[in-house]
């Protein structure tokens, strides 16, 4: 109602100052689908004080009520799938959503079990894809920073170009598997 | 070692009468094979002696082999494992249910704990477990079909093919 | 320092509305702050609490059925009304108080218990049974800490001989700090203050881990911003009241600052130094030890009166 | 406060903050104290031993891995045990002690993990955010021997994939020693903080009568006196070799749980200890063959939270006839709901993790459902009636 | 039954300098042995799918261009690795490595979480046969 009446410069300062808002303090709630809780275990870890997302804004909370941002970890097994459906519901917009971990984003290693839907995506709008079985805290930490990214410029977050063939990093294991790569 | 010998050579003697066969695939483990009438007797007894501890009930799946035109239609089979374990000594009592009689007599009135497994074999295998007190799904999902039991080899998923190489 | 601001300047600006939300905030950042630095961690940066307001604000409200629709929408603007009122009869900032007249005291704590009142009247107003439970704790935890906070609060008064706020700020800017004088009536004012803010070990009623948040489970957005603006308020508010009386007045704003800051640091270890008690453990805690305490508290000043003034 | 008849039914999960995983209890309450309890668990069911028989021994390996997070090198020990115990292979000393490291290095990350959740769930925020700080240190080395932080994938059929270099070890005693005196300070905080033992004393006390009728293991079990340790009764892979102590405590209660599990913690750092100072030389695989023979081996290990048993049964193909997987805490889950009558509602979320429950683990197979008083649902209240009737 | 055990600890750390390792802005250098993204090596590779074979999430596909001359485009899905090394392992031509440089991975849409490895002119010839399937079909991807 007040947006309406204020002409657009207004409306383009009152834009800019919520999306500030939004940005600095993304408050997430954590959805764990079926997983292995091998993710979830560095969500919660990126609270505590070696990685603490608090310097972010980030708080984790505990009513989907209060949350912006839905991190939701495993494959959505059948049970688990019209829970995360109604927390997702649940959320005020505007709302977004992380995909962690391989299961998350595809079904892992768990592709083909009967009892699962496979990606968090075939259900809800998933915006970030942070893979990795489980990713570091930093990597997850990332993920955020992706979309806070994407959040700031406003439209969906752009690709990434890796080094698609280099050889850069090499897996140094000190076993047999060292001399494969002399 | 020894302990184990002479656990394993005490609960055969307690079964004696009541084993169709003993077996021994493995130095520390014990398999007796029962009829199934005879299961809740021979757990009772394994109870009395307080023969180490039930941990687990596993089950195994033996579908109808493709029937050779001479031989009569063989039927499929459903393995009951109750695997009772002391120390490092495992004793394992068989049971063996054709499809189209496969049902069991609960041992949760002697062990409380068993409840938990037996009412996953009916869920996971379709054997009927009399005198089980609760019902309803225990880790399918609630929507799921009933009557269709996802250990069976029968079972290959819901979109037909299990998606893997 | 009396200021002489025309009424609704002083309303609206400084020492009544916006300066008062502003210091909230402030407070509020300095107390995540410090807990975060008593558990060796960075914490928050300065303008977080300005960013999570705006962006609850900014938030979509959802009213959830089977609530009652006006008293969903009220209770929140009550619940920073009250807290803002009272803020009026404060010595904020170290200036004189807004307004004061004989009995503020009165008036300022019942201001502060209607807040409490209205989160728990919100909790109740919602079907969700976490909230209902939540209701349940923060009103069984305000009549478990009402009263030994008020009888605290009450030896300064005794000692300064009057019930204004003002007159006991300026009585303990003169004589020794009363934090001296009445020990046992300052420890248990300072556990009474975070018994009212439900700040660690006595915040049973949002225990996060058991029922989500409390009566605030319901809560998003625009209801959920003001009643935590109302918490935050309310946070300034009792660390200024419990430094005017027991840490001998405040009589410009250098001595607000540090005094208040130095309550705060106390509260924060406090905070993170226990586990959360239970709600039967805080009832009992309350009513065994905060409430003896506060008694014999009383009973020493007025023994201690009496004998002044017979010999 | 009652809904429906004296009864007010409060739903946790599965969406709750508390659980790190989703499973939804449902609490009888009056008031605050809980009269009765029943859990539905289903959601982190994924069919995991429907998918290994469509999958080669290979694959499986990282799929029985991925069951759990924070116990996955011991549900890939106990496979691979009882894949070479089917194919008669015996892994080489060297591997034999690297995954005996591994397996311990993974208790103290499990144990310590659950000291800070157990803390967080009591509101004592700065033990969950000290001890979990403290914890990244061991998860450090984790991530330096194995390249991941959580499933480390040290396990090969028939060995080790890499190797614990000199550096590597000399790293490991340094982490250890931090670790070693970190949880000296968390045993005198959980022995002496008024307010941590006034959430914990009393809570879910259980005799050992009560724990061994119920069938409890690990943990929950020693804390109530009982003595069963598999790495004891039935050592397997060099626990023969570098044997532990099993650590008991008399109270049972949850207090008795913490201590048991941090003394835990310090025998694992003293046999991790002992194993760097003398490990084996030698190769770290041997020769695996593709297709297994024919057969059955049951394994058995101690995971962090107990007794976790492997049945493994091959047809001669390269893909496994049957793997079933009992899962500690599926043992653990009736002492729970049956301790938890009479308690007060802030206890649960401390109660349930006293137990350390790993929902991915046993959610593949059973949970118990309480229904209403009426014929076929029997209710917690008959089976706990019914223990008490039978055990007199 | 002293209360507050944890006191000392708290208050030390408060003049301590804090734990947190200010991740975005001070990248630490990954420990050698992480298992991140996989790199693979076209020359060496013969093509034997012994990587296929025994990846548990089927997440490496290989599209041969030129059997004879050992021509192989790699087709490696990101979001379906579990990061296991087991391919690192099966290869014995050690073509197969996982970096340990890249393992920040997030990303906002899953087209480009499955990526081509291979020499320039066998992804383009697979890409034009991609964008046009009329024109003579090499084998088709499995």
């Amino acid at each position: 109602m007040v947006a309406q009446t204020l002409d657009s410069s207004w409306q383009g300062v009152l834009a800019k100052v919520k999306n500030w808002a939004r940005i600095n303090s993304p408050w997430a709630i954590h959805f764990n689908s079926g997983s292995c809780n091998g993710c979830d275990i560095q969500i919660l870890a990126t609270l505590t004080p070696r990685y603490d997302v608090e310097r972010f804004g980030i708080k984790l909370q505990g009513s989907p009520r209060h949350a912006d941002v839905l991190i939701c970890t495993g494959p959505v097994t059948m049970q688990a799938r019209d829970a995360l459906l109604r927390t997702y519901e649940q959320m005020p917009d505007p709302k977004f959503v992380i995909a962690v971990g391989s299961c998350g984003l595809s079904g892992g290693v768990f592709h083909g079990c009967y009892n699962i839907v496979g990606g968090i995506n075939e259900l809800l709008p998933v915006d970030v894809f942070v893979p990795g079985c489980p990713p570091r805290p930093e990597g997850i930490i990332y993920g955020v920073a992706v979309l806070l990214g994407a959040l700031k410029s406003g439209k969906r977050p752009e690709p990434i170009q890796w080094s698609g063939t280099g050889l850069d990093g090499v897996l140094h294991t000190g076993s047999k598997l060292e001399d494969h790569h002399g | 070692m020894a302990s184990t010998i002479g656990a394993l050579g005490a609960v055969e003697a307690v079964l004696e009468p009541l084993a169709v066969s003993f077996n021994r695939p493995q130095p520390e483990r014990l398999d007796a094979v029962i009829r199934p009438d005879d299961l809740l007797t021979a757990v009772r007894t394994m109870v009395n002696e307080s023969w180490g501890f039930l941990s687990a009930i596993v089950g195994l799946d033996h579908p109808a082999p493709a029937p050779v035109e001479g031989e009569a239609e063989v039927e499929g089979s459903i393995e009951v494992l109750y695997t009772f374990c002391k120390g490092a000594a495992i004793a394992i009592l068989r049971t063996t249910l054709p499809y189209s009689q496969a049902v069991l007599p609960t041992i949760s009135g002697l062990l409380p704990a068993a409840m938990l497994y037996e009412w996953e074999l009916r869920e996971m295998f379709g054997v009927e477990v009399i005198g089980l007190p609760v019902t309803g799904h225990l880790i399918l999902a609630d929507d799921w079909p009933d009557g269709l039991y996802p250990l069976r080899k029968s079972f290959v998923g819901f979109n037909g093919e299990e998606k893997s190489q | 320092m009396n200021l002489s601001l025309h009424p609704i300047l002083v309303l609206l600006i400084f020492p009544g509305g916006l300066f008062l939300l502003a210091s909230g905030l402030i407070y509020q950042w300095a107390d995540r702050k410090l807990i975060a630095r008593f558990q060796n961690r960075v914490g928050p940066r300065f303008i977080q609490p300005l960013a999570d307001t705006v962006k609850l604000l900014a938030k979509e409200e959802i009213i959830p059925t089977g609530v009652h629709k006006g008293l969903f929408l009220v209770l929140p603007v009550i619940a920073l009304a009250a807290a803002l009122t009272a803020g009026l009869y404060v010595p904020m900032f170290g200036f004189q108080p807004a307004s004061s007249f004989r009995g503020d005291l009165i008036v300022a704590l019942y201001a502060l218990s209607v807040l409490t009142l209205t989160m728990g009247l919100a909790g109740a107003n919602t079907i969700s049974r976490f909230s209902l439970i939540g209701a349940t704790r923060t009103l069984t935890q305000l009549f478990s800490y009402e009263a030994p906070f008020l009888l605290t609060l009450l030896g300064p008064a005794i000692a300064a001989g009057t019930w204004q706020i003002s007159k006991i700020n300026d009585y303990a800017g003169q004589n020794i700090w009363l934090m001296i004088a009445q020990p046992i009536g300052f420890a248990v004012s300072l556990i009474g203050l975070m018994g009212k803010l439900e700040l660690p070990p006595f915040d049973a009623p949002e225990a996060e881990t058991e029922i989500v948040a409390g009566a605030m489970t319901e809560y998003s957005g625009r209801g959920y911003a003001l009643f935590r603006l109302g918490k935050d308020v309310e946070l300034v508010i009792g660390l200024t009241l419990v430094a005017t009386f027991y840490l001998g007045g405040l009589a410009n704003p250098l001595q607000f600052v540090i005094k208040t800051l130095a309550l705060l640091l106390v509260l924060a270890l406090l905070q993170t130094a226990f586990a959360r008690l239970r709600i039967d453990q805080t009832v009992g805690f309350w009513w065994r030890a905060g409430a003896l305490l506060a008694v014999v508290q009383l009973i020493a000043i007025l023994l201690g009166r009496y004998f002044t003034t017979v010999f | 406060m009652s809904a429906d008849t004296n009864k007010f039914v409060i739903p946790i999960g599965p969406q709750h903050p508390a659980l790190k995983e989703p499973a939804n209890f449902e609490f009888w309450v009056d008031g605050e104290t809980v009269t009765g309890a029943s859990v539905r668990l289903g959601y982190v069911h994924r069919g995991i031993e429907k998918g290994a028989e469509a999958r080669t021994w290979v694959q499986n390996l990282y799929l029985m891995e991925r069951i759990c997070g924070i116990c996955s090198h011991v549900h890939a020990t106990a496979y691979t045990l009882g894949v070479e115990k089917l194919a008669g292979v015996e892994a080489p000393p060297r591997a034999q002690a690297i995954r005996q490291i591994m397996g311990e290095l993974e208790r103290i990350h499990s144990h310590m993990l659950w000291l800070g959740v157990a803390a967080h769930e009591g509101g004592f925020d700065s033990l969950f955010m000290y001890s979990w700080r403290d914890r990244e240190t061991v998860m450090d080395l984790l991530e330096k021997i194995s390249g991941n932080k959580v499933h480390y994938s040290a396990n090969l059929l028939g060995g080790v994939k890499f190797d614990i270099t000199p550096e590597l070890a000399a790293e490991i005693h340094k982490g250890l020693e931090f670790l070693d005196e970190r949880n000296r300070f968390y045993l005198k905080v959980v022995n002496q903080d008024e307010t941590f033992i006034g959430r914990t004393r009393g809570i879910g006390t259980m005799t050992a009568e009560r724990a061994n009728f119920l069938g409890a293991i690990g943990p929950t079990a020693r804390a109530s006196g009982v003595a069963h340790d598999i790495r004891v009764d039935a050592p397997y892979l060099k626990y023969s070799e570098f044997p532990i102590k099993v650590e008991t405590h008399t109270s049972g209660d949850l207090h008795g749980r913490f201590i048991v599990r941090i003394n835990e913690t310090f025998e694992s750092i003293r046999v991790i200890r002992e194993i760097l100072d003398h490990l084996p030389p030698g190769e770290l695989t041997a020769r695996m063959p593709r297709r297994i023979p024919a057969g059955e081996a049951i394994s058995r290990v101690e995971a962090p939270r107990g007794e976790l048993l492997y049945f493994v049964a091959s047809n001669g193909s390269d893909k496994p006839e049957r793997v079933k997987v009992r899962t500690p805490s599926l043992c653990n889950w009736s002492t729970v709901l049956s301790l938890a009558i009479g308690l007060k509602l802030a206890d649960m979320p401390m109660l349930l993790t006293g137990i350390d429950p790993c929902f991915s683990c046993n959610d593949r197979s059973v949970s118990v459902k309480r229904g209403t008083q009426d014929s076929s649902m029997w209710s917690w209240e008959k089976l706990r009636q019914y223990g008490i009737e039978y055990y007199r | 039954m002293p209360i507050g055990t944890m006191m000392s600890d708290l208050v030390r750390s408060l003049f301590k300098k804090p734990a947190t390792e200010l991740y975005p802005y001070v990248k630490k250098p990954a420990p050698a042995r992480l298992r991140g993204k996989l790199t693979w090596n076209p020359e060496k590779c013969t093509g034997c799918q012994l990587c296929i074979k025994d990846c548990p999430s089927n997440a490496i596909d290989l599209v041969t261009i030129d059997k004879a001359a050992k021509q192989f485009v790699m087709r490696y899905h990101i979001d379906h690795c579990i990061y296991c090394a087991q391919c690192v392992v099966s290869c014995r031509f050690g073509c197969l490595a996982l970096s340990n440089v890249d393992w920040e991975l997030a990303i906002g849409n899953k087209e480009p979480l499955g990526i081509f490895y291979g020499k320039e002119e066998n992804i383009a010839r697979l890409m034009e046969q991609i964008a046009n399937p009329g024109v003579e079909q090499p084998a088709t991807p499995e």
